[in-house]
């Protein structure tokens, strides 16, 4: 059931186009990441849709009526503000309980669920504190609380956890999911954080420079990206030169001193090869062979810099205890070929990547 | 679902292709009413109550006046040549807005500083000196200009201490000089000044002029560079008070300036009330209020397009 | 006499010990009589006459009292009716009477000469007796005038003009006069009596061209302030009422302009606030004398001046005062 | 929390001693013993509060004139309010005009607008009526009001009432309950300058006061006409006194701080 | 070579201790970052250390130098503010010139400067826009550049690069991580992310409540945690109920269905096993069994939920491309004896961490 509709939505600031043409389409019940780099245009979409920006162009649809023609106080959406947004001048508990005393819910029933909203983000001892006096991520938590304490039917989080440790931000992940679940709010989240996005949301909508490169399930942008924008901004991609040609059983790429079977149809001669680092093993031999540069250790990972004769190769490598190189040992990788993808070179994949939008 | 998605991202594809440089529909901007409305319950009360004796007094400014027939219903540009005829008037307005002016610089400087160290303040201190600062406007000003003759008149205390210590031989003159006038004036301005910049004080993020410490800056940097462009709506709501109530200032100007030192609003006072010639006080206020409208609506367009950035 | 009853009678006069005088003895005495209320619009000569000018057509006030020059001027102006007949009105020296009928002088004071006698004993100075005295250099910047838009100033004006062989008629060597040598003794041309006292009480000022009436007020403060008429002649300087014209109460305020200038209330004025008796009948026991014009030979010393050629002159004299001396 | 140099609390010192200095020497000649203005030299006496007890049309005209502040520098601030959010937010054609003419009042002496008022007023029958009296002080005292609020709200975070907005508050309980919470310690001194400019005004305010109210500065003014005497210095020490009362239970029941400084700040 | 020594070092606001007894040696050119949950005294520590705080305790020595007794101004310190803390009147590239003026240097290498420093932040396009006219982002990263233009011996960062995207967050990873090495900058890095800080750092300190959990490695801390709440804070661990006895060879644990060795001295009875959910695989017998409950994409790797007899157990799994279970599928888990650490039944492991400070 199609709930939110963006048609060619448009912002213009002075000679600047913050956000170009966004359309997509939201089912209800949904949740829906924004990704992109800093200042693509994320902030500015949700404003539009709240409505403290106006559109330069194009509609909003909630629920087969037109949203840009009503007041923001009259959308019933809940935000969570990049900026937080708290009211200074009240403490927590009295800015989580603004929405509801908005809504006119008793007394007794506002405090109960204040109570709860501030229990569900760990501030339960902190409702009487005033914003100014608590720290970046309890703010943020406020915030958070007071957006989901009127339980709106779509909810729009811009960087809603940016500023909460791992432990509390999986504990938010999974607290929104299940308000998506129970609730059927429809969500939009703006993250910076790819594992976030892909974690929780059904879809994730890339956007660049203003416009919307791909909208696709997680692991289907992770794995089949639209374009090289896209594949290089969800997770790291080693993109290694070859060259592809003719051999006895059938299309191979050659790179450096190895041969990749190509399944997909490219014409011979310059050719590029795309893998994830977390695809590449280290291998006894039938790889590429090379160095290992650095090995820098990520927590539950770690990541392996390779020098081959083709480039630099990253490679990730679970922290499970199995023995991994060191340091300035020699060493081969490979892959599965249904795991890399072969292209035409291409000197100008970030260009192309705009102009595919 | 990734099956919807998918298609959902060939339709985007394949649908942005053909009209990527067609203008997205433009939505018509409704007239901005919302300002309108809200200035609304002051335009209507000031055209009814202040417009209407405005325009009477403008109207008056162009009659013409004689001993013994009084105001005469003709209109004529008279009065007006007149005063830009004389230099005695000419040096009657400079005098004002020589005073307004420099008694404006001082408020602001005086202040302005002082706004930001009462902010700085320990909780019960910050508002005892607050009340302080609003002491001056507490009293009348006959009391208050007494108080200034008990303590700077040619037999005040502090001519006499000073006289005392040997520092110097003759009393300062202060009652019927200028600089008493400034000094006056400054002493009942200044409060203007504190609060108006105490207003604007309040949105001050504190964490920013830590950040300027942070890169190597003096208090006195700080506040030149990270607090006053901040602050400078307060500063110019402040310094527009003063001006104003400076150039059309009476009471101050009579008590302590005396006939002599003779300033646009004691010349209107004389006019309207010992001469009865109103046409020429009305004129004298009408140019007043002119030259005041000028002056303040030019600094500020100019304060607020330097700082276009904090004024938004 | 029921009609009366709920009617109100408007006199706009001076504030300050007159309106005290006024409210006391002489408005409850006429209430009484006459069964009219009578509100009291207080403010000086200067600020009455703006609010007739302001009302002209619609006048809110019925009886205006001000100083003679002032009043000269309403009459001129048009605001005044004129006086009905009484039979206290013979009564009355000839001083009282204004030339147009229209306006009547009440009470008297003179013109002279202030001085702080502590300050003249302690340095020894002799006393004033002239009105060349102000020019002496010992009172520099020691000096009050009054400005020649108040009556006080404009006779000292006349004044100096008809020592220097001028007078009403040749003001240039007054104006001289002011000039050359009084101007450097001058600290203030103060015009308002409450600041004239308070020049006098923080010692600013020791000496003073004013009235007769303002110097008792001074030293009935416990100040010691000493009024003395110079040997040339002190001025005298009224005080008038009149009936404002086109008062809806206008049988009332001439009525009450007679009560004014009857004994009792002639006598409270002179006691109280210092006024000179202009109703001959009036007689005053000799310690309140002190201070006040009073009696046929006292009131007969002073000197009177032409105000019909003062008010032709006024606007002349006025811009050539704030030019030449006020600059 | 910033603390205040040396130099800038010798420079505190000397602006509080500065502005303290006639105060303090006033309400010591309210203790004059003698008749007249002078420094207390021998001895202190009460004789001039009590000569204000004497003079019951004081009282009278007090309560008259704080009546007139409370009430015209309330309806100001109504005025006001709307009037600066409007300035301060909004870019639209004539802002300047009508922030000129908002402003026009402080540029009028007083005994022009004075004069104008009274003509204006016996023209249409409000000659001498309190209503008269609050109108015109409501015009005077306006532009105080107004740059202090703008003061106060330019440059005011807006994305603070957009979350107001998107919880479901109109544009008036966005209002009511943000904004002018933020914007209060503007729109409190504002009030505050505006009650303190009513009560002080005596040049306008001697042409359109009828007898019936007369306020305290024109009393005084009037009862200073032939002579100055400490009764003056003792109403102003009485007001001062009073004020800081009035201030002092303030702070009891509402805080003044909260009210100058904002709720939740430090 | 020490070089900033905190000793003792406490705040209190009002009756809540924010940072207690906070003691903490940093080594020159060192970077080290502070890690614990939202609220726990990590901001108040580095405002501390910059002077904006007064300290109600403690002392703080610089080079030697007791530093709470020098004016903020004088510390010579950089700071990136979690508020970002931007001069809202000055352009991006006047925020950033702002530091370099203080230090009188000639307007040609200020001018210079701001762009090289711009410029490393990609911003180098956005020099004169406002900062009110920029995103979340944007913002931070000109407050990263103003602290950076300086070159200060000593840099607080707090949660500098919170509302970047992956990439560019990187990025700033390595440009910090240079600096460091080629500028000799010691550095205090707050960060939320706990990768960050096992990817940037010499040295963590965990803190929580105000206290000092721990200082250590990365790896160290990861590995051997000091006590519960470092191993429950830094990545997720499961800890699963068993018995511990004595076995055919030696001391054993058994949990549920499952048989484990344990090497350390542990005292017969109830205990626990804790293990990492990437130190986990899945094999075909002698392991724990269970159930697949949930299975989440993260981007490189997979999040598994498993139901067992011991409970839930969480298992990570790179997504290299390797056939994995599906949710519903039955399954057995199972761990090297290495990889685990085997502890006494504590109900109130959190209180402990707390004592153990
Ligand atoms: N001015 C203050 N008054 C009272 N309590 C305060 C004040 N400032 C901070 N606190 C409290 O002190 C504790 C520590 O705050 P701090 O800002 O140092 O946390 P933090 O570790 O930086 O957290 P975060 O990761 O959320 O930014 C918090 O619980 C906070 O509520
Ligand atoms: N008021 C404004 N005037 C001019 N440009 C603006 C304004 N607000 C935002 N921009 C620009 O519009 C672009 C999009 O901003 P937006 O805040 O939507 O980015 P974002 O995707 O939210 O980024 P981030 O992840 O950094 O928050 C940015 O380049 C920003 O500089
Ligand atoms: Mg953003
Ligand atoms: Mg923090």
């Amino acid at each position: 059931m199609t709930y939110l509709v963006l048609d060619q939505l448009t912002k213009r600031f002075a000679n600047w186009t913050a956000v170009d043409r966004v359309s997509l389409t939201v089912e209800k019940g949904e949740l829906i990441s924004l990704l992109g780099p800093s200042g693509c245009g994320k902030t500015t979409t949700l404003q539009m849709i709240a409505g403290f920006l106006d559109a330069d162009g194009g509609r909003v649809m909630l629920d087969g009526q037109d949203l840009l023609a009503k007041k923001p106080n009259e959308r019933g959406l809940g935000i969570v503000f990049q900026s937080y947004a708290l009211f200074p001048h009240m403490t927590a508990a009295e800015n989580v309980a603004f929405g509801l005393e908005m809504r006119k819910i008793a007394r007794a029933d506002r405090d109960r669920m204040v109570a709860d909203a501030l229990k569900l983000v760990g501030l339960e001892q902190y409702g009487d504190r005033h914003p100014r006096r608590m720290s970046g991520g309890q703010q943020q938590r406020v915030a958070l609380a007071r957006a989901l304490v009127i339980k709106p039917s779509l909810l729009l989080l811009d960087e809603p956890l940016s500023n909460l440790d791992a432990k509390m931000r999986e504990e938010m992940q999974i607290e929104l999911r299940r308000i998506q679940r129970t609730v059927g709010t429809t969500m939009i989240l703006v993250t910076h954080d790819q594992s976030e996005a892909m974690a929780l949301s059904d879809r994730v909508v890339v956007m660049n420079k203003g416009r919307v490169q791909q909208v696709a399930s997680p692991q289907e942008a992770y794995d089949r990206p639209a374009n090289a924008f896209v594949a290089n901004f969800l997770g790291r991609t080693n993109l290694l030169p070859g060259m592809v040609g003719s051999g006895a059983a059938g299309t191979v790429i050659t790179v450096a001193d190895s041969v990749w079977p190509v399944s997909q149809p490219v014409p011979p001669g310059p050719g590029a090869l795309a893998v994830r680092p977390e695809k590449i093993g280290f291998v006894d031999a039938g790889g590429l062979s090379g160095t290992v540069l650095a090995r820098v250790f990520q927590g539950t990972q770690w990541l392996f810099e390779i020098e081959t004769a083709a480039g630099r190769v990253m490679v990730i490598r679970q922290h499970d205890g199995s023995p991994l190189p060191a340091e300035r040992e020699r060493v081969t990788i490979g892959w599965r070929p249904q795991d890399m993808a072969v292209m035409p070179a291409d000197p100008e994949a970030d260009l192309s990547a705009r102009e595919a939008a | 679902m990734s099956m919807a998605a998918s298609t959902d991202t060939q339709l985007q594809a394949s649908a942005a292709k053909p009209d990527t440089h067609a203008p997205p529909p433009r939505r018509p901007r409704s007239f901005p009413w919302a300002p309108y409305l809200l200035s609304a319950p002051g335009l209507a009360l000031f055209a009814v109550l202040l417009l209407v004796p405005l325009a009477m007094t403008f109207l008056l400014s162009l009659n013409s006046f004689s001993f013994y027939g009084g105001i005469e219903n003709v209109w004529q540009l008279g009065n007006y040549a007149e005063i830009i005829a004389d230099d005695y008037f000419h040096e009657v307005f400079l005098r004002t807005f020589r005073i307004a002016a420099v008694v404006t610089i001082l408020c602001a400087v005086f202040g302005a500083p002082e706004a930001y160290i009462l902010r700085r303040m320990k909780s019960p201190w910050r508002g005892l000196c607050l009340l302080i600062v609003l002491g001056p406007l507490l009293i009348s000003v006959v009391s208050r200009t007494l108080g200034w003759a008990l303590l700077f008149g040619s037999t005040g205390l502090v001519n006499q201490g000073l006289m005392a210590l040997g520092l110097i031989a003759t009393p300062i003159e202060f009652m019927y000089t200028e600089t008493g006038v400034i000094i006056a004036l400054t002493h009942v301005l200044v409060p203007f000044m504190v609060l108006s910049v105490w207003a604007s004080l309040q949105r001050l993020d504190p964490q920013v002029e830590n950040a300027a410490l942070s890169l190597g800056a003096g208090p006195l940097t700080v506040m030149r560079r990270v607090v006053l462009p901040q602050i400078v709506p307060g500063i110019l709501s402040g310094s527009i008070i003063v001006f104003a109530l400076a150039a059309s200032a009476f009471a101050t100007p009579a008590i302590i300036g005396g006939r002599r030192l003779k300033v646009a609003a004691t010349l209107a006072y004389d006019e309207f009330l010992n001469t009865l010639n109103w046409p020429l006080g009305a004129t004298v206020a009408v140019l007043l209020l002119i030259a005041n409208i000028v002056i303040i609506v030019g600094c500020n367009r100019l304060v607020e397009r330097r700082y276009k950035q904090v004024f938004e | 006499q029921t009609g009366a009853q709920d009617k109100t009678l408007y006199v706009a006069a001076y504030g300050g010990s007159f309106e005290q005088t006024m409210r006391k003895d002489i408005i409850p005495a006429f209430e009484k009589a006459t069964g009219v209320k009578v509100e009291y619009v207080a403010g000086n000569s200067t600020d009455n006459l703006a609010k007739l000018q302001a009302q002209k057509g619609n006048q809110q006030i019925d009886v205006v009292i001000l100083d003679d020059g002032p009043m000269y001027q309403a009459v001129a102006l048009n605001f005044c009716a004129d006086l009905a007949k009484a039979p206290v009105y013979d009564q009355l020296y000839d001083l009282a009477k204004m030339p147009s009928g229209k306006a009547i002088n009440f009470g008297a004071v003179g013109t002279g000469i202030v001085y702080n006698k502590a300050y003249f004993d302690e340095n020894k100075i002799p006393a004033p007796t002239s009105w060349k005295d102000i020019e002496d250099p010992r009172y520099k910047k020691k000096l009050v005038v009054p400005p020649i838009n108040n009556s006080y100033g404009l006779h000292a004006l006349v004044m100096m003009a008809r020592l220097n062989g001028g007078g009403e008629t040749n003001i240039e060597p007054g104006f001289k006069e002011f000039k050359d040598k009084i101007n450097p003794n001058v600290l203030a041309y103060e015009p308002s009596p409450g600041k004239m006292t308070e020049l006098f009480q923080s010692n600013q000022a020791v000496i003073a061209v004013w009235g007769s009436g303002r110097a008792k007020a001074l030293a009935d403060t416990g100040f010691p302030a000493t009024f003395t008429y110079p040997k040339e002649g002190g001025i005298v300087l009224g005080s008038a009422a009149c009936q404002v014209a086109g008062s809806k109460n206008a049988a009332e305020a001439q009525k009450f302009i007679q009560h004014m200038l009857g004994v009792e209330a002639q006598t409270a004025l002179a006691v109280n606030a210092g006024f000179g008796p202009v109703n001959k009948t009036v007689e005053l026991p000799a310690e309140k004398q002190v201070g006040i014009p009073y009696g046929p030979e006292q009131v007969g010393k002073l000197l009177v001046v032409d105000w019909d050629t003062i008010n032709k002159n006024r606007e002349a004299w006025n811009k050539r005062w704030t030019r030449e001396i006020e600059r | 929390m910033n603390r205040n140099g040396p130099l800038a609390l010798i420079f505190h010192v000397l602006f509080l001693g500065f502005l303290l200095a006639p105060i303090l020497i006033v309400c010591a000649v309210a203790f004059t013993s003698q008749g007249y203005l002078s420094l207390p030299t021998e001895g202190l006496s009460l004789r001039w509060f009590r000569a204000i007890g004497d003079n019951p049309e004081f009282i009278r005209a007090f309560k008259d004139s704080l009546l007139l502040g409370a009430v015209s520098s309330t309806l100001a601030i109504l005025v006001a309010v709307p009037a600066a959010l409007a300035i301060a937010r909004h870019q639209f054609f004539g802002r300047e005009a009508i922030q000129a003419l908002f402003l026009s009042p402080l540029m009028v002496p007083h005994i022009v607008l004075g004069i104008a008022f009274l003509r204006f007023f016996t023209m249409i029958g409000l000659g001498g009526t309190f209503v008269g009296l609050v109108l015109s002080h409501v015009i005077i005292i306006l532009p105080f009001a107004l740059r202090l609020i703008l003061a106060a709200s330019t440059g005011m975070d807006r994305a603070v009432e957009n979350a107001a907005s998107s919880l479901g508050a109109s544009s008036w309980t966005c209002f009511r309950r943000v904004t002018l919470p933020l914007i209060l310690p503007g729109v409190a001194s504002g009030w505050v300058l505006a009650f303190i400019n009513s009560f002080d005004e005596v040049t306008m305010t001697v042409f359109i006061a009828s007898p019936e109210t007369t306020t305290l500065p024109v009393r005084l003014f009037l009862y200073i006409q032939d002579n100055i005497d400490p009764l003056v210095a003792a109403v102003s020490a009485v007001l001062i006194f009073l004020t800081v009362a009035a201030m002092l239970v303030l702070d009891r029941v509402y805080g003044l701080e909260r009210l100058l400084v904002g709720k939740g700040r430090d």
